[in-house]
């Protein structure tokens, strides 16, 4: 049979293909180019089922393909990764691209924008590098798509740039995300100057060496004879700054809310599905080092936890529909985090793969909304878009009961493993510990806001005509939704850890197995090899694993279910208020998102100031130098033009005292007085 | 003998673009000018040179005829390539007919003069790279400072006579210090060298030829000629703090010569410093790495910060410029296969990127007449294909990865990162690193306030859309600068090759 | 070769110019009412270039070089032909053919033109003289016989205010100097007891008590050349002799007349006070000079840099140029082996200087022929009418300022050269610095005519005539300067081999 | 006569001629009558002639005693040419006063 893996390179270029499709013949194609992205993102789905398959046959993949750089110093290289994580990634990238893809006919076209072909060049260079970046098999090549992949969110939030507000969000996007990858860079460079190479997989890969290193038989480079163990917590921090700016984690989470900016599809793929993972996912990759460095995970957890809980907040006072799953999203990001941080790591992916789908799916289903709602996105104008709109209700309404963590839909199972992770680590890791229990006061939160958002949204009354008439959506956004809605319900069932531990059924908890390379892999990226390098041992609670399962899922699901009642009691009505006035001075806190953007634009002028400052100096005293040594020597020059006046007897004087002068020089120096 | 031609044959353009009418002499003036470029073409097709042309490594092209003898020194015309320098020329050649061809829409006086000069500057450009007498050199580096008088003085913008004569003196006293400090090594070097060869000199210093000389010890000799050289050379680049001619010459200068000037121009500058200062006097500059390393930190930070003051665009990417040279000095500071190879390959990227953000703004420039931020917003509205390339140049101009920038900066910073003969490299390249931050600021800035947004125009023009011969190159270098950033070792190769031995040079002695 | 000829007609190229002065006076008087400008004109060119063309005839031919027996001394030693002299007659005899030339347009409506020539030519015949002078009572004689005639072409234009002032402020400055000249001469007669250079060469390692007469003698001798290249503190006259005069008499004066005044230093103070004896003796003259070239180029560049009118500029760079020239004799250094090089350079220097800066003083004769005025302002936009005789000036002005690709870059390069290679750092700085200020003013003209724009449209429009022979004169200065770097390499041997011809005559230098 | 000479140190020449020669120089420096300036220089120059006889006696060779008389003739032209001057001068400034003419200065 041919071999899937020589088809990885086909899977990243296929949507390739269709941008430079789209960017050189758009306009005369229909649809603006659409059908070329959708059909190679199909394609690039298709390819990647098989190749997930060939790794489910037992089989894994680590080529190098091209030769970037042929130093002797270092070897910078491309080349393809191909392991149970990435090939999972593959899939869940190219099913919501091409979603999304479908989906934009319906909102972009149908919507009759201007710019399609700048629309789907742009979706398919952002597929190609998110995919460039799942298949990469090293640090540095998973930078370069990493910021290819910035690149892209800034052209796509930017897409409406005739409008004022979605440049200034595409920039705030690129900048603050640039700032982490100042970070992520340095640690790309301090890997390669440590180990001299940024494989991530094989005997030679980083992790490989940093482990030796760790057991001491193994030298590297660290600056100034650092500790070893210091220098790797250093460099895992420096490239966690990358992915802190991705994945949108505080402090660096400003710009996902303004990234609204761009179309709801793009939100869908770049801000909820794929971009925003590649921060997790990279540290996923590399978990085989951030697993030595217990410090380092310690941070991770409580970043987590901390973006899980303060971002939840924010989303509970907002009003727009997609500043609402924009602070969810970084919310559940922040789970993510906690979990890698707990030594959760299938909790993690697990979480990473069901919230892409049921938060590609909101996403999708406001879309559909604002589509309805012609483009108003305020929630109060809606209400009671049930009736109208069902196929959209009731599949938001499965996406929201995941993103709530209700049982059994998907969103309940992953985010219970990540709090059961973070509590039987946690008990013996205050900071853990700490990070779990603000994830677990997220958990109402989150249900809160969720159904605040569902209940003023389709239930009550419609309050504006808009909303008792709204526009109807046609198949190219209902079927995705349908898609994603059973998706949003049935991901949870790969992989039902609680079920298993309680009912001792073994080997259903498929997503465990897979990620532990029972099916093939690559050895030291198996979540075993992983769980052998952290430093955590397991505590529980009430006496036993089981008990603390349970314990575990029932606190954690009622907290969810409180959550959703308070919000069914205060929305769920005919013509419901706001109620935000409770809060009294916190109100304000949360609606300005705690100050940090005022704080953000406060630094920024500042900087501005210090560059003012530079300038000055720069004009006034460095330049005024280089001038004023001009105007000195022509100075000097009418100075001693003055000498000639004219006079001839005053040059005979002249003349005579300079023979004298000269005389006298030379005797005095030649001793002739004596 | 091909070298002679190449030359040769750029000279003698220029003289017939000269005595042609100004009708056509902007045609005439592109097709001659892309013949050089076919030739560097064939140089790089033929290219056989191994190792470093001034320590002992094959010289591709190499000729070389006795011109004068002086002081018992002869002085030959002495040219030949190596992995340096070729790259260097390519540049020059590649860029020259694309200035040129910029230059239809804004030059609308005494063209054939104009493109005249540009050609008589580039056939002195060439002599530069291709030099390997002291001399010989030294004749060309002077002689591009005459037609860049002209080419500013006559076709600037309003304070062109200031910029101008502040260009010429100021790099003109620069060059006569680095003579002085280069001659007086020459003659410390005494009998042990016959010649001003610029590989005999080299070579004669690595064997340890310098006498005391007038009762100055080798090793201080060596180290003044260090500091003036090094000196002479920053004022070309320019380093932080003699960098204040170069806004003021890039505004003033017209599109196609601010295309020159921080394309090729500004090379000049880096090439000497490596050629001289790093292969000829390694001890010295690994002697001197950390102060070294300290201003092309500045440079780095300081030119950033004052980018971000400015208003003009044209001041914003002079300013960069000054920026990114800093990395170079940084890569050449450390001594290492990627920091060298790296600051050389810098050289050909930072070459294009700013030649491609300058003819950029030109074009919007033609259009608008004014390259005040506030003057102008969403010109994406209006010149789609220009803006669209413009954005893509600014985004290799910050270091987007597969685009040539970014190849460079990171083989610098791998390099330069762990680097063993510099003290604190970590920091130093850490620090130098946050630039790729403030460049994202302040590009990003720019372009949100002038390309997007609503559109807005104070100077009452009619933007027509831009010609092609406005467009085409900007696409070309664009295509170059992607084709670089995705196969660096296009050229990083044969870098490596040429720079290696100039690592090995001072390796022995740290 | 030489000794084919009888050993007189060594000094041809001299003679040569000395007869076709006769020979001017002759048609002159045979006809005085026909105002033949022209045939003057004509006459005074050929003889110019048939001497030129015999002394490069035997410079090739190595005449007097020592590969060919040696210098030929005649009359009993008191003159001496080598290649120094033929090099020397070589510069005279261009830049006299120049300067007659463009005279023919410049004095094309003057009443009687016909003494100008002669008058050139005798001072033309004087500077060969000097070049072969090898007794100091030559030297005075020789010296005299261009100062006589040449304070008489600066008062050329009785009827000019400016003229006259120039001549009476050149010809008392001038008188004191050769004053002062003559008794160093006599001084030095006294402690050495000869005129002939050998000889005093030799009484000068010999001079016991009277070291002291000898030095302030040849410190005097050092002022009497001061004078003629124009150096502090005898340079007095030169800002108002070149600007009062006629252009073609300044250009003269500031080349030939500089150069004739460096032939004698070079010779006198090689050959007659060789600087091993004099250091011996306390007498350290090339410290004098030392401190004359620094202070002369430094005052001569700096005054340049402000000044308003070209011609004026002109006067005070060629002081400057003065100050690098002397380098020539201030860098040498007992027994270094850069001697050679660097009065040669100084030399060289001469020789592009004669073409470069007599091509500069021959456009300010178009621009006075065209009645323009003298400031920077007046030349604004002048290319726009003029251009190729500004591009010829252009050339000359970056050639003085040694910028390549002209010849100026090379001779004042390898003058630094020199100065370094001798261990005169300091000197070779203060060139630079020097350079770059001139680099600033010679710059404004090339400013002025290309980059300015006319003060009124019609301020050129008394451009109305194309003087063939000027403009003739002007762009073949300006092709000789350009051609003389690549050609560069014969100019600086034959520059070299002269200096090592007096450097070895003067046996332990 | 030239015992007598003879007998006479040569210092005292020496003497002689240099204070002839500062009168000379100190006419040139105090008066701005242009004649008188021109008597100066001949007295300068005849300082000179004092010498190269005195010493040719000393020397005992005829050279400086030739000289002296090429100098005195030189002196004559010398004074030929500036009395042409100063007829010019006095034609275009009407005075002999060498310190009038300041036209061109700076």
């Amino acid at each position: 049979m041919v071999d899937a893996f020589a088809y990885v390179p086909a899977v990243v270029l296929l949507p390739f293909f269709s941008f430079l499709v789209a960017l050189g013949a758009g306009k005369y194609l229909p649809k603006g180019g659409a059908f070329g992205g959708i059909a190679a993102t199909a394609g690039s789905f298709l390819l990647s089922l098989w190749i997930a398959a060939t790794v489910a046959g037992g089989r894994a993949y680590d080529e190098t393909l091209y030769t970037w750089a042929a130093g002797d110093q270092f070897e910078l290289t491309f080349g393809a990764l191909v392991d149970p994580l990435s090939a999972l990634m593959l899939v869940i990238v190219t099913l919501v691209a091409l979603l999304v893809h479908v989906f934009s006919l319906g909102y972009m076209n149908d919507e009759g924008e201007t710019g399609l072909p700048r629309y789907y060049a742009g979706l398919g260079l952002f597929t190609a590098s998110m995919l460039g970046f799942v298949v990469a098999d090293n640090l540095l090549m998973a930078f370069m798509f990493f910021e290819l992949v910035g690149l892209c969110s800034y052209l796509l939030i930017g897409f409406h740039f005739r409008e004022p507000g979605p440049p200034s969000a595409a920039k705030k996007a690129f900048l603050v995300t640039r700032f982490g990858d100042y970070f992520f860079l340095v640690g790309v460079v301090a890997v390669f100057a440590t180990f001299g190479t940024a494989a991530f997989a094989g005997e030679g890969s980083f992790p490989a060496l940093a482990e030796a290193a760790l057991a001491g038989d193994q030298a590297v480079w660290t600056p100034g004879g650092l500790d070893v163990m210091t220098w790797f917590t250093v460099v895992g921090l420096l490239v966690l700054g990358g992915v802190v700016g991705k994945s949108a984690q505080f402090p660096l989470h400003t710009w996902l809310p303004d990234a609204m900016e761009g179309p709801t599809p793009v939100s869908a793929l770049i801000h909820a599905a794929t971009m925003v993972a590649a921060g997790v996912y990279l540290v996923a990759r590399m978990y085989g080092f951030y697993a030595l460095t217990p410090t380092t995970l310690a941070v991770i957890a409580f970043i987590g936890g901390f973006t899980a809980l303060f971002a939840a907040t924010m989303g509970v006072v907002k009003d727009e529909l997609k500043q609402v799953l924009a602070y969810s999203t970084i919310s559940q990001y922040g789970y993510m985090m906690l979990a890698l941080g707990a030594g959760g790591y299938v909790a993690a992916v697990f979480h990473l793969t069901t919230h892409a789908f049921f938060k590609a799916l909101l996403f999708l289903g406001a879309g559909s909304v604002i589509i309805a709602m012609h483009h108003n996105e305020d929630m109060w104008d809606m209400g009671g878009l049930k009736a109208r709109m069902p196929v959209t209700y009731y599949t938001f309404l499965a996406g929201s009961l995941a993103l709530a963590g209700i049982f059994p839909f998907a969103g309940f199972w992953s985010k219970d493993e990540i709090l059961y992770e973070a509590l039987v680590h946690g008990l013996n890791e205050p900071l853990l510990l700490g990070g779990y229990v603000m994830g677990l006061l997220a958990v109402p939160v989150t249900a809160f806001y969720t159904f605040r958002m569902v209940f003023l949204t389709f239930h009550g009354e419609p309050r504006t005509d808009l909303a008792a008439d709204p526009e109807p959506v046609r198949w190219n956004v209902k079927g995705p939704l349908t898609v994603l809605g059973s998706l949003a319900v049935v991901t949870g069932f790969i992989n039902m850890v609680p079920v298993q531990k309680v009912l001792g059924l073994e080997g259903i908890d498929y997503l465990h197995r897979w990620l532990d390379n029972e099916w093939g892999g690559i050895d030291g990226l198996s979540s075993h090899h992983y769980a052998d390098l952290g430093p955590y041992s397991s505590g529980y609670i009430a006496g036993g694993e089981v008990p603390t399962v349970l314990v575990g899922a029932a606190v954690s699901l009622g907290l969810a279910l409180a959550g959703l009642g308070l919000a069914w009691r205060l929305y769920n009505v005919a013509s419901p208020t706001e109620h935000t006035a409770k809060l009294g001075g916190i109100k304000d806190v949360l609606y300005n998102n705690y100050y940090l953007d005022e704080l953000q634009v406060w630094i920024a002028y500042r900087t501005e100031d210090i560059a003012g400052g530079a300038d000055t100096f720069d004009q006034g005293i460095i330049d005024g130098v280089v001038n004023g040594v001009s105007s000195v020597s022509l100075a000097g020059g009418s100075r001693v033009r003055r000498i000639q006046t004219g006079l001839v007897s005053q040059y005979a004087a002249m003349l005579t005292l300079g023979l004298i002068a000269l005389l006298v020089l030379i005797g005095v120096n030649g001793g002739w007085f004596l | 003998m091909i070298l002679e031609a190449l030359i040769g044959f750029t000279f003698l353009a220029a003289l017939l673009v000269l005595l042609a009418p100004n009708a056509w002499a902007g045609r005439l003036a592109f097709a001659l000018s892309t013949v050089p470029f076919v030739g560097s073409l064939y140089l790089w097709s033929r290219f056989d040179a191994v190792g470093n042309a001034l320590t002992g490594g094959t010289i591709a092209f190499e000729s070389r005829y006795e011109w004068v003898e002086v002081g018992g020194r002869t002085v030959s015309w002495f040219v030949g390539l190596d992995g340096i320098s070729l790259p260097l020329v390519v540049l020059t050649t590649f860029l020259v007919p694309l200035a040129i061809l910029s230059a239809w829409t804004p030059v609308d006086t005494r063209q054939s003069q104009f493109y005249g000069l540009m050609l008589f500057m580039e056939a002195n450009l060439l002599g530069v790279f291709t030099a390997l007498d002291f001399f010989l050199w030294f004749v060309f580096w002077e002689a591009v400072l005459v037609p860049m008088y002209f080419l500013i003085g006559v076709w600037g913008g309003p304070r062109r006579k200031y910029a101008a004569i502040k260009f010429f003196v100021y790099t003109n006293a620069a060059s006569l210090l680095m003579f002085i400090g280069f001659m007086s090594l020459t003659f410390a070097l005494g009998d042990s060298i016959g010649s001003l060869a610029l590989p005999e000199i080299t070579q004669a210093i690595a064997d340890g030829g310098l006498e005391t000389w007038f009762g100055i010890s080798p090793g201080r000799i060596a180290m003044v000629a260090f500091l003036a050289t090094f000196a002479g050379f920053a004022v070309k680049v320019p380093i932080v703090p003699f960098h204040t001619w170069l806004p003021d010459a890039h505004v003033e200068a017209p599109t196609p010569v601010s295309v020159l000037l921080a394309g090729v121009l500004l090379k000049m500058g880096t090439y000497a410093l490596l050629r001289f200062n790093f292969t000829m006097l390694p001890e010295q500059a690994s002697a001197l790495a950390v102060p070294i390393a300290a201003i092309a930190v500045i440079s780095v930070i300081y030119g950033a910060m004052l980018a971000l003051a400015q208003k003009d665009l044209k001041r914003i990417v002079a300013y960069s410029s000054v920026s990114s040279m800093g990395y170079v000095i940084l890569g050449l500071v450390v001594f290492t296969e990627y920091g060298v190879g790296g600051a050389t390959f810098q050289m050909v990227a930072h070459g294009l990127i700013s030649g491609l953000m300058f003819m950029a703004v030109g074009v919007v420039y033609n259009a608008t007449h004014t390259r005040m931020v506030g003057d102008m917003a969403g010109m994406a509205d209006r010149m789609p294909v220009t803006v669209g390339i413009l954005v893509a140049g600014a985004f290799g101009y910050m270091g987007l990865p597969l685009m040539a920038g970014f190849a460079g900066e990171f083989f610098i910073f791998v390099g330069a990162f762990g680097a063993p003969s510099l003290p604190y490299a970590p920091v130093f390249t850490a620090l130098a690193m946050f630039g790729i931050v403030i460049v994202a600021g302040y590009l990003l800035s720019a372009m949100q306030k002038t390309l997007f947004g609503p559109f807005r125009l104070e100077t009452d023009y009619e933007i027509g859309r831009a010609p092609f011969h406005d467009v085409a190159p900007l696409a070309v270098l664009l295509a170059a600068i992607v084709v670089l950033g995705v196969a660096p070792d296009l050229f990083f190769e044969m870098i490596r090759d040429a720079a290696m031995p100039v690592v090995e040079g001072v390796s022995v002695d740290v | 070769m030489s000794n084919a000829l009888p050993a007189w007609s060594a000094l041809s190229p001299a003679l040569l110019l000395g007869l076709t002065g006769l020979a001017l006076l002759l048609v002159d008087t045979i006809r005085p009412n026909e105002r033949s400008n022209t045939s003057m004109a004509l006459v005074s060119a050929l003889g110019a270039l048939a001497s030129l063309s015999v002394t490069v005839w035997f410079v090739v031919a190595g005449t007097g070089h020592a590969d060919t027996g040696g210098a030929i001394t005649l009359l009993e030693g008191a003159v001496k032909v080598d290649t120094l002299a033929l090099f020397f007659t070589a510069i005279f005899a261009s830049v006299t053919a120049l300067v007659v030339v463009a005279a023919h347009d410049y004095f094309h409506d003057h009443a009687n033109p016909a003494a100008f020539y002669s008058l050139t030519l005798f001072a033309a015949t004087g500077m060969a003289l000097l070049a072969v002078a090898n007794s100091l009572a030559v030297v005075f004689v020789a010296l005299e016989m261009v100062s006589l005639p040449s304070y008489a072409l600066v008062a050329f234009l009785k009827k000019d205010r400016g003229s006259v002032e120039a001549g009476l402020k050149y010809f008392l400055v001038g008188a004191l100097s050769s004053a002062v000249f003559l008794f160093g001469i006599s001084l030095v007669y006294a402690a050495t007891g000869s005129l002939i250079f050998g000889e005093v060469a030799s009484g000068i390692e010999s001079l016991g008590s009277l070291a002291g007469v000898a030095g302030i003698g040849i410190v005097m001798i050092v002022g009497g050349v001061a004078f003629k290249t124009a150096s502090v503190p005898f340079h007095f006259w030169a800002p108002e002799a070149y600007e009062g005069a006629p252009a073609p008499v300044s250009a003269f004066l500031s080349s030939a007349s500089k150069a004739a005044g460096f032939v004698v230093a070079f010779r006198v103070f090689t050959e007659a006070f060789p600087l091993g004896a004099s250091l011996a003796a306390g007498i350290d003259w090339a410290l004098a000079f030392a401190v004359v070239a620094a202070v002369t180029m430094t005052l001569g560049n700096f005054a340049a840099a402000v000044q308003e009118e070209v011609k004026r500029m002109l006067a005070y760079s060629s002081i400057g140029h003065a100050g690098y020239a002397l380098i020539g004799l201030a860098a040498l250094s007992s027994g270094s082996a850069g001697n050679e090089a660097v009065m040669g350079a100084a030399m060289a220097h001469l020789l592009v200087y004669g073409f470069m800066n007599t091509g500069a003083f021959l456009f300010v004769a178009l621009a006075e022929r065209w009645g323009i005025g003298r400031t920077f302002e007046d030349y604004a936009g002048l290319a726009r009418r003029a251009p190729v005789a500004c591009t010829a000036m252009a050339v000359f002005m970056f050639s003085l300022a040694g910028l390549p690709p002209f010849a100026g870059f090379f001779s004042k390069y390898f003058l630094f050269m020199g100065a370094i290679e001798n261990g005169f750092l300091w000197l070779a700085g203060l060139g630079a610095v020097n350079s770059v200020i001139s680099l600033y003013y010679y710059s404004r003209v090339v400013r002025a005519m290309f980059l300015d724009d006319p003060a009124t449209p019609s301020a050129l429009d008394a451009i109305d005539v194309r003087p063939t022979a000027l403009y003739a004169a002007v762009v073949f200065a300006a092709v000789a300067t350009v051609l003389l770097l690549p050609g560069f390499g014969p100019v600086i041997e034959a520059a070299e081999a002269a200096a090592e011809g007096v450097i070895a005559a003067s046996g332990s230098f | 006569m030239a015992a007598v000479a003879a007998s006479i140190p040569p210092q005292w020449y020496l003497l002689l001629a240099a204070g002839v020669f500062c009168i000379g120089l100190f006419g040139i420096l105090t008066r701005s009558d242009a004649l008188y300036f021109l008597m100066s220089v001949e007295l300068m120059m005849n300082a000179a002639n004092i010498n190269f006889v005195a010493f040719s006696l000393y020397y005992g060779d005829l050279t400086g005693q030739v000289f002296a008389l090429f100098v005195i003739a030189l002196a004559a032209a010398e004074v030929a040419i500036g009395i042409g001057i100063i007829l010019v001068l006095y034609r275009n400034f009407g005075d002999i006063d060498v310190t009038v003419p300041t036209e061109m200065r700076w």
